[in-house]
């Protein structure tokens, strides 16, 4: 197996975090607000693999483990809020629920 | 050299075979049910009704591939394509016999886990862009349906993989030279065979279709060939669950006398046969008993399946 | 194998920002599941092949699948994309992009300081992975299946009945 | 089964009865509550009475008992049990304390039985006498010092039993702080005995005084100067006596029983149970002996002023607990527990009487409006006498005058007393009877001004009868060598207390110091009598003059301390309290909570719910916090 440069795969992260970044900021939607994080951590996790593969040990590969779990349950109760939200307000832009204002 | 055309070949006749398969499976569907539920079945054309394949396929293809225009396009052209694609390749880790196998990889398990999360969005994107509330329906079942079946299914080869010490097909054939796993492994095998039936989305786990409640649930907007795709997808998902069936817990090619294909080609048909008969033997569930049943008994039977199999494996090895 | 990475990491990239972009939501979660197959690609590609089937199983096989179903459920049609549409005006994208780039120029101007160092000399595979997984991370794992409970319970309470406001409550069984 | 193990029991069983009255009290009948009442006081005097015919028949080894129960505190190598000891001078206490207590508890039966909050009052005096007989069972100062404030909180409860009028309460607050200051004394002395000795238990405390503290010193002056305030605070002694004549807006039997028979009396009990100290720093002993005679004079003529009936009693109160601490200065312990234990007798009868005089009278309190009731109530008017009579120290027949001659004999033998004790005894003497005189013919003599309107029943007319019997019959466990020489009683408290020094003069002298007595005496209820009966012009005109009618201002009002004390202490600090009302120092934390709420007013606006904002806020953040680690 050819070896590939670690600074390569740590760009490909950043890029998509970046993205994964503008689509939080720029979305009203909450379901892809949720879904831009998603990119975000995902891109998180390629940064941790790709660093565990530099030295040749598993751990990255289990930070990405652990970050697939945090992600699955974020993904479950961001929905389960999601679906609460949409039924009590009957909209899921994020800027129309800003009830919990200071 | 040789190598690379003898994958070549390989990868042909496996599409070849499979794909002709799928059709003789129509006609075999239909005679098996027949003859189940006391009446006749196909039997005009050709002998034993044989040639119902071919007037099919030419049924098939000759209509008219109407796409309503309240649909959403894309999609709804892509969604038929997915079955085809993640059933078929999901053949090319499936050891046929000694070496006959076109990826001999070591993560085999995981890309057929892999292949078939994938082959939930057929369903679920057909279902959607039909824009149409009872494909919607069918779509949403099929996604929780799937998405339940899809945890157990990985759980109950886990006990597989940890009695093999490979995710590598062929190596967990090999460790079957010593005892079939549907021994030790009962249990996993059920549960298997259970989520097998859900992913296939057959009888007795068809609410998806359910043409008694959602009409023809996600396929009710298709017709001609993209329907098609989904009849014949199905079959090739059925053929493909009995193979993996066969490699899993029933010794894949192993067996005595006859030559390690043939011993394949028949276990595989037994559980073909078997997928057939259950259709006409269980009635379908509600959809809510389906998920009780997932979530409250075949999950803790899998874990439990899981935890004795690991326990045991430290024990002996201890 | 260059070649390789470049491919699937230009796909990735594409997809990515065709998935913030898009007006619809399930277009967009295709374009996701795209993205993610392209980053499970690349895993392999640095051997990590046991982290690249988990990508597309987890990530795209039943977050998407999950994603997917609450758009199905809520089902806002094509409303809900002339919505979006009409919040996403081009100067909505000024002020975020500017961050994004600035992130990213930072962050990669740190990465490339230095010389590329190789990475993925050596496939680590799902036997590895599991040994130090249930090895010297035992206590995390749990913790993660505390963190799974929570979001489970969580869950399963947002949705209890008797919070939904009043129309809610009251599904007539019988006419 | 050794008989000393029911010690726990007699402060037990009244502490139950507490618990149960309080808990359940509100929802029995009256029968009920007084039966548990009275039965659990009861309960304990039996076992009492079994207790002391045990200790007298075979007195235990020491002559004392001691029983602990579990450990109460344990703080590093300090800790305090809850251990009762008993000994003869704990016993007496005890025997007077569940005795008069159960004789009260009946009377109270009666006397209340149309108040409302029954069971409060009997739960309230449950709690008291169990109190009370931890504070003199005690084995160590801490538990003595829970006793100690038992009694306290008791009497605060019932001093403001009727707590609907302001007034009551006002009192009990003035009986409260007032005695707090000798608390705090005490509390004083505790921490000071504890760096001494290491311990509170009293007695390795008292078996190691001599070595520890030495004679004369400076550390014994303390010790026994700081109990000396606590037991002045409690005993109502100058100067903290003020508290007492207010106390008397609680109920008749509280006052008989908390404000005359044994409360007051815990100073007396402290400093005889402590007096190794006290011999250990004669300076103190003087003080104490000063202390008692001048509030026994002051007090005295306090009384001769008063137009209620209670005051001139509680002033009495004061006084005569001013003689038990003439007695405790000259060195006499046992006079002091002997005038101590006839005191509980004589007095509680008098409050007793004159609580059935009021009550008979419609709650009329004025002496004055009173009068001729000698015909009309003669069961209360003769166990008045009888109590007066023991008050006053009518010679021979009273107990009092036995009690009391003994403390003047050794105020006058004693090396620690002397003349002046002696002739400020006299004087008193002289005082009690013309002032005891004077209650007794403003009361039943003379014309009537009030009406009766109903009489005393049984429980309570019963319950006057036996305390009339014992105030005029105790006094005979002790008598003078000049008639008879018993000395049952000093032989018993002899076990536990040091017998006084022995007498430098001889019989003769006895007797002369008796004649004056008697004749101080006589010659008070004489003059009382031809004043108050006879009525004299000349003695109008005396009473009408300026210049007495600033006496009876000044002796009315108890020599003034209250409006000294409103001047000194009150009014300082309620007009410190009026100029700092805005708390000076809180300002600044106000000031500090003003900046604070102002700055959250400010912050809170970037709260604005806007997710997407809060979003770009933290990438604005990461993004600076990233160039800062990248470029500095």
């Amino acid at each position: 197996m050819t070896t590939l440069p670690m600074e390569y795969g740590l760009t490909l992260a950043m890029v998509l975090f970046a993205l994964g970044l503008v689509g939080v900021l720029v979305r009203r939607n909450l379901i892809f607000m949720l879904v831009s994080v998603e990119i975000m951590l995902n891109a998180a996790g390629l940064a941790f693999v790709t660093a565990g593969m530099r030295w040749g040990q598993p751990d990255g590969q289990i930070m990405f483990l652990f970050i697939l779990t945090m992600a699955a349950a974020e993904v479950a109760v961001g929905l389960a809020i999601i679906v609460r939200l949409f039924r009590q307000e009957n909209t899921i832009d994020a800027d129309a629920t800003s009830k919990m204002r200071g | 050299m040789s190598d690379v055309v003898f994958k070549l070949v390989l990868i042909a006749t496996v599409l070849l075979v499979i794909l002709h398969l799928a059709g003789f499976l129509i006609w075999v569907e239909r005679r098996l049910l027949a003859l189940l539920q006391d009446r006749l079945g196909p039997n005009r054309a050709g002998p034993l009704g044989l040639f119902i394949i071919v007037a099919d396929i030419i049924k098939i293809f000759t209509k008219e591939d109407w796409i309503p225009p309240f649909i959403d396009k894309p999609v709804f052209v892509a969604a038929p394509m997915i079955i085809m694609v993640t059933a078929l390749l999901s053949f090319a880790i499936v050891p046929f016999a000694p070496g006959a196998v076109i990826l001999d990889l070591d993560i085999g398990v995981l890309l057929f886990l892999g292949l078939s999360s994938m082959g939930i969005y057929n369903v679920i994107l057909a279902g959607w862009a039909s824009n149409n509330k009872y494909a919607l329906l069918g779509g949403l079942r099929m996604a929780a349906q799937m998405f339940s079946y899809e945890v157990f299914m990985g759980l109950s080869l886990m006990g597989v993989v940890t009695l093999a010490g490979s995710f590598n097909l062929s190596a967990i054939v090999h460790a079957q030279r010593e005892g079939w796993f549907i021994v030790p492994q009962f249990l996993g095998f059920l549960i298997f065979f259970i989520a097998a039936l859900g992913e296939t989305h057959r009888l007795p786990f068809d609410m998806p279709e359910a043409e008694s409640e959602l009409i023809a649930g996600y396929h009710t907007e298709y017709s001609s060939m993209k329907f098609g795709m989904f009849f014949v997808g199905e079959y090739i998902s059925v053929t493909l669950f009995s193979a993996l069936m066969t490699t899993f817990f029933f010794g894949g090619w192993l067996g005595p006398v006859l030559p390690p294909l043939a011993w394949f080609c028949v276990k595989t048909a037994g559980f073909i046969v078997v997928f057939i008969v259950l259709r006409a033997a269980l009635p379908r569930p509600r959809y809510d008993q389906l998920f009780a049943f997932g979530w409250k008994f075949i999950l803790p039977a899998a874990l439990l399946n899981l935890v004795v199999t690991g326990a045991l494996v430290l024990w002996k090895s201890s | 194998m260059n070649t390789v990475f470049f491919i699937a990491a230009g796909v990735a990239v594409i997809s990515t920002l065709l998935v913030i972009c898009h007006s619809n939501a399930v277009h967009a979660l295709l374009y996701l599941i795209i993205s993610f197959s392209a980053v499970a690609v690349i895993f392999y590609l640095m051997g990590a092949p046991f982290v690249a089937a988990l990508e597309v199983i987890i990530y795209a096989g039943a977050i998407i699948v999950l994603f997917l179903f609450v758009v199905m459920m809520l089902n806002l049609g094509p409303v809900a994309t002339a919505q979006e549409k009409a919040w996403l005006q081009p100067r909505m994208w000024i002020g975020p992009s500017i961050l994004g780039a600035i992130l990213l120029a930072l962050t990669v101007s740190l990465l490339w300081r230095g010389a590329p160092t190789a990475a993925g000399g050596a496939e680590v595979g799902p036997r590895q992975v599991g040994a130090a997984l249930f090895g010297v991370y035992l206590l995390a794992v749990q913790l993660a299946a505390l963190l799974m409970l929570a979001g489970l319970v969580g869950a399963s309470h947002l949705r209890r009945r008797e919070l939904l406001p009043e129309s809610e409550t009251k599904t007539e069984l019988l006419p | 089964m050794n008989v000393y193990d029911l010690l726990p029991l007699i402060p037990g069983i009244p502490l139950a009865g507490f618990l149960v009255l309080a808990l359940a009290g509100g929802r029995w009948r009256r029968g009920a509550v007084a039966a548990a009442g009275c039965g659990t006081v009861g309960l304990a005097a039996l076992l009492t009475a079994v207790v002391a015919a045990a200790f007298l028949r075979a007195p235990p080894e020491g002559f004392a008992a001691t029983r602990t129960l579990w450990t109460w505190v344990a703080a590093g190598d300090f800790a305090a049990e809850i251990g009762l000891h008993l000994d003869a001078l704990s016993l007496l206490m005890i025997a007077v304390i569940t005795g008069v207590g159960f004789l009260i508890h009946l009377y109270s039966a009666e006397f209340m039985a149309k108040e409302e909050g029954y069971s409060r009052y009997f739960a309230y005096l449950n709690l008291f006498v169990s109190a009370m007989l931890i504070l003199v069972l005690a084995d160590n100062l801490l538990l003595l010092l829970l006793g100690w404030e038992g009694v306290g909180l008791c009497s605060y409860l019932l001093i403001g039993f009727w707590y609907r009028d302001p007034a009551n309460g006002a009192a009990a607050r003035k009986a409260f702080v007032v005695t707090r200051v000798g608390d705090t004394a005490l509390l004083a002395g505790l921490f000071v005995l504890y760096g001494k000795f290491g311990t509170l238990q009293i007695g390795q405390m008292l078996h190691a005084a001599p070595a520890v503290l030495g004679s004369g010193s400076a550390a014994a002056a303390l010790v026994a100067a700081l109990l000396l305030g606590g037991a002045i605070g409690k005993s109502a002694q100058l100067p903290l006596q003020t508290w007492l004549p207010d106390a008397m807006a609680g109920p008749s039997p509280v006052s008989a029983l908390i404000h005359a028979a044994t409360m007051v009396t815990a100073g007396v009990y402290l400093i005889a149970r402590h007096h190794v100290f006290f011999e250990l720093s004669p300076a103190i002993l003087g003080v104490v002996g000063a202390l008692g005679a001048a509030t026994l004079l002051l007090a005295g003529f306090s009384a001769l002023a008063q137009h209620d009936l209670k005051r001139v009693l509680a002033y009495s109160t004061i006084s005569q607990i001013g003689y038990m601490f003439l007695a405790l200065g000259a060195g006499a312990w046992t006079a002091a527990m002997f005038h101590f234990m006839t005191h509980a007798f004589f007095k509680a009868l008098l409050f007793l009487a004159a609580g059935a005089v009021i009550h008979a009278l419609a709650h009329e309190h004025d002496m004055f409006r009173m009068g001729g009731l000698r015909t009309r109530l003669p069961l209360a008017f003769w166990t008045f006498v009888a109590g007066s009579a023991s008050l006053a120290a009518l010679p021979l027949v009273t107990a009092g005058f036995y009690s009391k001659d003994l403390i003047l004999f050794h105020a006058w033998t004693s090396p620690h007393g002397g003349p002046w004790l002696w002739a400020a005894g006299l004087a008193g003497a002289a005082v009690t009877a013309l002032y005891t005189g004077r209650m007794v013919c403003l009361t039943f003599f003379g014309v009537a001004h009030t009406e009766v309107s109903h009489r005393p029943g049984v429980l309570m007319s019963g319950v006057m009868v036996v305390l009339a019997a014992l105030s005029l019959l105790a006094g005979f466990v002790e008598t003078p060598h000049t008639l008879g020489g018993v000395s049952v009683f000093s032989r018993f408290l002899g076990t536990a207390l040091p017998a006084p020094a022995e007498p430098h003069a001889g019989a003769g002298a006895e007797l002369a110091l008796q004649v004056a007595a008697s004749a101080a005496v006589l010659l008070g209820l004489g003059a009382a009598a031809y004043a108050y009966l006879r009525q004299p012009p000349w003695f109008r005109q005396l009473a009408a003059s300026s210049a007495a009618a600033a006496l009876h201002r000044l002796w009315s009002a108890g020599w003034g301390f209250d409006w000294l004390y409103d001047r000194l202490v009150v009014r300082p600090f309620v007009g410190l309290a009026r100029i700092n009302r805005g708390d000076v120092i809180d300002r600044l934390y106000a000031g500090l909570a003003w900046l604070c709420r102002t700055l959250h007013a400010r912050l809170s606006e970037t709260q604005n719910g806007l997710v997407r904002r809060y979003a770009m806020g933290i990438a604005a953040g990461a993004v600076i916090a990233l160039a800062i680690v990248a470029f500095l």
